[in-house]
């Protein structure tokens, strides 16, 4: 198949209740299920729709996703002949332009260039905070069969599958048969409990692309998803909306985090998420299988390889190179890559990020609405004493 | 820039030994330890031992192999200008040209190493199973200004018939080399490994071709030849961990023993790792019916079942119910549920279906071959 | 996933009327255009008609070819679990598989196709220059639910005798092939681009070959088999620039119209790319004493001397007072001072020393081969 | 051979003189001799001294940099078998860290990481603005076999080929036959005409780099290598200098950018900065051959492929894609990438950044001492008038 789109990947998320988990990473690069981070689900996304580029927006320096993403050749997004991965640094977009002309006055250029260059027929608008398997295949067709100006993707959920405070909005449909879409209204304006969730997924054609930037830099406006929807309403062009009825999770905060990541130990959610046409890629790394000793005991649980586990793991996911000891015991518990778990620990409801030392006998217990974090690095003693690097 | 050393792995065999595993596949592509294929030992120590330029010499249903080695860049071989090439065999003015034999190999493809115009090359087996620093025997053939350095490891007197022995004199000289000899002479076993100084070997292949003298295996022919003539050959003695697993007991056993944490192969050193081509993939996913001891498991497993000291490789699925035990299950083979597999070893892509058992004993490993089928009903297929 | 189309290109053959040129390297090696080899174009098309499934069937001389080609990422086909592969030789448990025709060397290598399981394979040759859409003629395959689409081109009746004509009725269908016939009844010229539904062309050589029926050709056993079975044969017209270079004289005036800036392959369209491996060199220097017109010259050169209507590839040296006119000089020549050189092909790191000569004519074209050296004194070699 | 280096790049480079070139990248990414980014040179050393990984400390967004670099496989600095390239943005480094306190935090960490990990036995330390060809083998032999805590590059030079005002320093060597050093001395300071240019490129075991690292951090000092040198003298420890005696050229304002590409014209500096064990190696790019047409006249110049060349061109240096119709005449000029020079236009002693269109008839002329430099995307008009973009 021929390469059809052009992907521009908005990757400066709400970032500030997932810390400490953020402080050195975009959300793009949290770790997820073992052995991936978040944008590997929208890269693989890509991948399935055999898309040749794509062009990233981050904040900051971007350094923990460039050396996830390296060439892009994982997702198919490299090669010598054409394509690649773009990465155009905005700090903070438009939100304190002020402070960043430098970045500001290339906003609008580096997307023009993206979009005129790149060898496709319509452009898709994402980015990496909805956890998701969208088929992009499925939404070009539908996009070409309702003869849409624009198309955004969206999910029926209930209230509470959302952080309370959530920042999102909702799509309001104008006919539920034919899909159109009417406006959008922050989920705080929303009273009904169950909603059409904007997943800030869009399909449209170039042409509409370039039309609508103009509008956008000659309004100093941003480029995204919810300013399109309005641009094209505001024109009385057809905005539709295409149902998404996979896994879906918003990750907004520490909460939702957790909850994504226990979530893969359902088995729906898990292949509601992974199967795909092709497998979720990642970028791979040369490992050692998992080791299970004797005195291992193992209740519904994940694991990546190259680990060592002597203790007790339930209903928990372990990522790469962790070590747990003899007589160790870790529950409703994310213990990420390197860490070590000595023996007699206790873990319950904890998220340990990577790199963290669990010394002899130490305890750590928290919720599961409120999960003990413990930032990179960090060292817990079993007196209770928590050091950070 | 000059290439001092390259490395060629003779990796065409069938392995015939092997029966029902090496149908579609070469030996050195079949799968061992969970996350490798039994070639990745010796590209891996290729890669450590810092020779980048590698040729793979392939013939004998090359497909996954060659799709597995691909241009070595999974072994970080394709830097600076090296790389793994695969070598098969092809036509040219002369007519076509097979390989009949190791050093008849190396002759094919002396087109081949000119163009890395190397020193030294160094003769590999790919179906092999350990650790071994090139570089330091390469130090010892330049400090012996040796023509010719086997590689050998001692092995117990009484097996010494099973093996090519070297005698050799004090200052390891290798003065006679006996083929499964009667009575050993020496109990020093050669390891099928030989570092070569390249200008000497290509004449004596050269020559003797010209002289249509059998010169197509370096056993048979070029070390006796070597030998004749009084070279400089010299024994490297080699001492750890080395397996050749080319029967189905040494396999399975080399599994059991790589299970071992303490093993003398060492996966998990960081200082000398063994790579591989690694699959995109899940996460292993154990559920509550799992139970899982003294095992190793790869990712992308699905375990509802009981494995005891055991290897599963990536992709497998076990159902519930299911034991699994002393045995070492290949890629993406499918395990039903209330199957009984014991001192066996079951092929990539096989499908054991539910309630169906594959036992074997120690002396007669159980195996179900690559994609084989058993259990199950007519009316379910 | 699941792979519609596999391409085959088929780049065994040695181009013996190539004489000199391919000695050592197979015809699709053979540079082209300064930038390029032959197979560059048959690549760049699977590459731009969304193809990314290519087995690179090589037998002769395959090691430049083979490094050439890899895994075909200078053509950005190993995107997306595609990628090219090299298929050669090799042995199986039936015995040695060497590929004695086009339709054999598929034959040959069903289990590769096998393993995409695609619904249609396109079959290329790797010595053809021209652009064209394959997937244009997949559609026009698919709409005619054809079970083999022959490419084809309208030549000069008068030409028609020298190649595989193909007479078609009102609705293209083909009814009648006559290979080099002398009295032909159509002028539609078969390009030896061919797409096959899978399934059946895999049952025509499978059945075929297991009653011993000859199947090794497909214009000689292939196409007459499927015209006497009524099988659904369509034509689909190609029309534009379209060269085979089978002798020396056509490869060297495809490279005299490659010169021409309004050529119809027109070389800098960035929509329809001619990919190829870029070797790492240095800019192009021409020095005061340079003088150059009407020509193409390629990254690495240096310049002393006067080109004049030519194509100069990568790493050509030119000296100070040397004429190049009407010639084609390959990748790493080295051309001394005062040499002349008229209507020439120069071979890949030839050398042509001072005040040498090599002029030829149009029909008589002068040829220095790969490697060659022309000219010189014995005292200073 | 096996890996022995693991090199730390500092490309934060004094890039205000360098504007309007520097805009939008670093000095490292700057473009030269027709195919090259002065990055490429630094890189093919250590391509050829078979270095696996690279540290990369860089300001900004670096996404021209990361861009070129890509995943660092053209000089083998990429590999699942380890290695790579490792990037670390510390935005302005010390010399504004108050201001970004958040990476200031990673500095002294980022370091330590990268050299712990690294499978090698010394650190090699430089950056991009010495633009040369150093064969570190060749150094790390001197440096074993002079048994020397650090060494140090150094090329002896006349006070005339560095910039008036150049911000670099000179090298005291106490016995000119041992080639130890006694001091480093800011060029201002020195008197002599003729002395030993402080090339910032140093070699020492990784044990050393970690000690002077440690002290780095207590003091709150720049870990660079003028303060390395003053913590070995200090010490009492050795430290020697290698010299080098290739080309090179201190870029650090437009004049010496200008100067060096000219110098590409003279064929012993080519061949001192291009011979090598292997070729430069640059990023690939699929091109055809350049095209000369009946009309074009050609002196002394250099062009990358893909040019169409109809005009004269005389003493100068053309980039990619750049198109020069009939009776243009350019001289002694660069002509970056994707420009086009229409009829009639007359360019002497000009600098075009990439994408500039000069329109027919347009006049522009510069001096060699002060040549006119066309900022990127710029359109020149016949009328004299010059648009930015």
């Amino acid at each position: 198949m021929r390469n059809k789109i052009a992907p521009i990947l908005n990757l400066v998320e709400y970032e500030d209740k997932l810390k400490p988990l953020t402080n050195r990473r975009p959300v793009a690069s949290l770790p997820f299920a073992c052995r991936y981070r978040l944008i590997d689900f929208p890269f693989s996304s890509l991948y399935n729709a055999e898309a040749e580029s794509a062009a990233l927006f981050i904040s900051g320096s971007g350094h923990s996703l460039y050396d996830h993403i390296r060439s892009g050749s994982t997702w198919g997004l490299d090669s010598l002949a054409g394509g690649g991965v773009f990465t155009h640094s905005q700090v903070k977009l438009k939100a304190d332009r002020s402070a960043e002309s430098k970045h500001d006055r290339f906003y609008y250029e580096d997307h023009y260039n993206y979009v005129t260059r790149a060898r496709a027929e319509y452009v898709v608008m994402m980015g990496s905070a909805f956890l998701s398997n969208i088929q992009i295949e499925s939404l070009m067709h539908f996009h070409e069969d309702k003869d849409s100006q624009v198309t955004v993707v969206y999910k029926k959920v209930n209230r509470n599958e959302l952080s309370s405070d959530t920042v999102y909005s909702a799509l309001e449909l104008g006919d539920e048969e034919d899909c159109d879409i009417s406006g959008v209204t922050a989920i705080s304006d929303v009273k009904e409990d169950r909603f059409n969730l904007n997943m800030e997924t869009m399909i449209l054609s170039k042409k509409t692309f370039l039309d609508y930037l103009y509008r956008a830099k000659q309004a100093d406006m941003d480029i995204n998803v919810n300013n399109f929807i309005k641009f094209s309403l505001e024109s009385g062009c057809s905005v539709y909306g295409y149902e998404y009825t996979g896994y879906l999770k918003v990750i907004e905060d520490i909460k939702s985090y957790y909850d994504a990541n226990m979530d893969m130990l359902d088995e729906d959610n898990f292949n509601s998420l992974f199967y795909r046409a092709d497998p979720v890629r990642t970028r791979s790394k040369n490992s050692a299988p998992t080791y299970y000793g004797k005195s291992a005991v193992i209740e519904n649980a994940q694991f990546a390889n190259d680990c060592e586990v002597y203790g007790t793991v339930k209903d928990s996911l372990v990522y790469r190179k962790v070590t747990i000891a003899e007589d160790a015991h870790i529950e409703d518990s994310i213990i990420m890559q390197d860490s070590c778990i000595e023996e007699g620990a206790y873990l319950k409801h904890v998220i340990l990020d990577k790199h963290v030392y669990v010394k002899k006998g130490a305890r750590l217990e928290g919720t599961a609405d409120n999960p003990i974090v413990i930032a990179k690095d960090g060292v817990v003693y079993a007196e209770g004493e928590v050091k950070e690097e | 820039m000059k290439t001092e050393t390259v490395a060629m792995i003779l990796a065409g065999g069938q392995g015939s030994r092997l029966g029902k595993l090496t149908k579609q596949i070469a030996k050195p592509a079949v799968p061992f330890g969970g996350n490798y294929r039994i070639i990745d030992f010796a590209l891996s120590n290729c890669a450590n031992s810092g020779i980048n330029d590698v040729g793979v010499v392939t013939q004998y249903q090359p497909l996954v192999l060659n799709d597995h080695v691909g241009n070595g860049s999974s072994w970080g071989l394709n830097r600076h200008n090296g790389g793994a090439t695969i070598l098969q065999p092809y036509s040219s003015v002369d007519g076509e040209k097979f390989f009949k034999g190791t050093a008849h190999a190396v002759f094919q493809n002396i087109d081949f190493i000119d163009q890395k115009n190397p020193d030294y090359v160094v003769i590999l087996s790919g179906d092999h199973i350990y650790k071994m620093d090139y570089e330091k025997m390469l130090d010892y053939h330049k400090q012996q200004a040796a023509s010719l350095t086997v590689g050998v490891m001692p092995v117990p007197w009484e097996d010494a018939s099973r093996f090519g022995v070297m005698a050799t004199d004090r200052t390891d000289r290798i003065i006679e080399f006996q083929e499964k000899p009667d009575n050993p002479k020496s109990n020093l076993a050669s390891m099928g490994i030989y570092i070569f100084s390249w200008p000497r070997l290509k004449q004596y292949l050269v020559d003797n071709q010209s002289k249509n003298r059998q010169m197509e295996d370096f056993g048979h022919h070029v070390i006796p030849a070597y030998l004749r003539n009084s070279e400089a050959i010299y024994a490297y003695s080699f001492e750890g961990y080395w397996k050749d697993v080319g029967t189905l007991e040494s396999l399975w056993s080399a599994n059991m023993e790589f299970l071992d944490p303490d093993h003398d192969l060492n996966i998990r050193n960081r200082d000398w790792r063994v790579y591989s081509k690694s699959p995109n993939t899940t996460p292993q996913f154990l559920t509550s019916s799992a139970k899982v001891k003294d095992s190793m498991i790869t990712d992308g497993c699905y375990v509802a079942g009981e494995i005891n000291h055991s290897i599963l490789s990536h992709n497998v699925k076990v159902g519930k119910n299911s034991v699994i035990t002393d045995s070492f299950i290949m890629p993406n083979a499918v395990i039903g549920e209330n199957v009984r597999i014991e001192k066996a070893i079951v092929g990539e892509g096989a499908h054991i279906y539910d309630d169906a058992e594959l036992v074997g004993t120690e002396d007669d490993i159980a195996v179900a071959g690559y994609g084989e089928e058993i259990g199950g009903y007519s009316d379910e297929k």
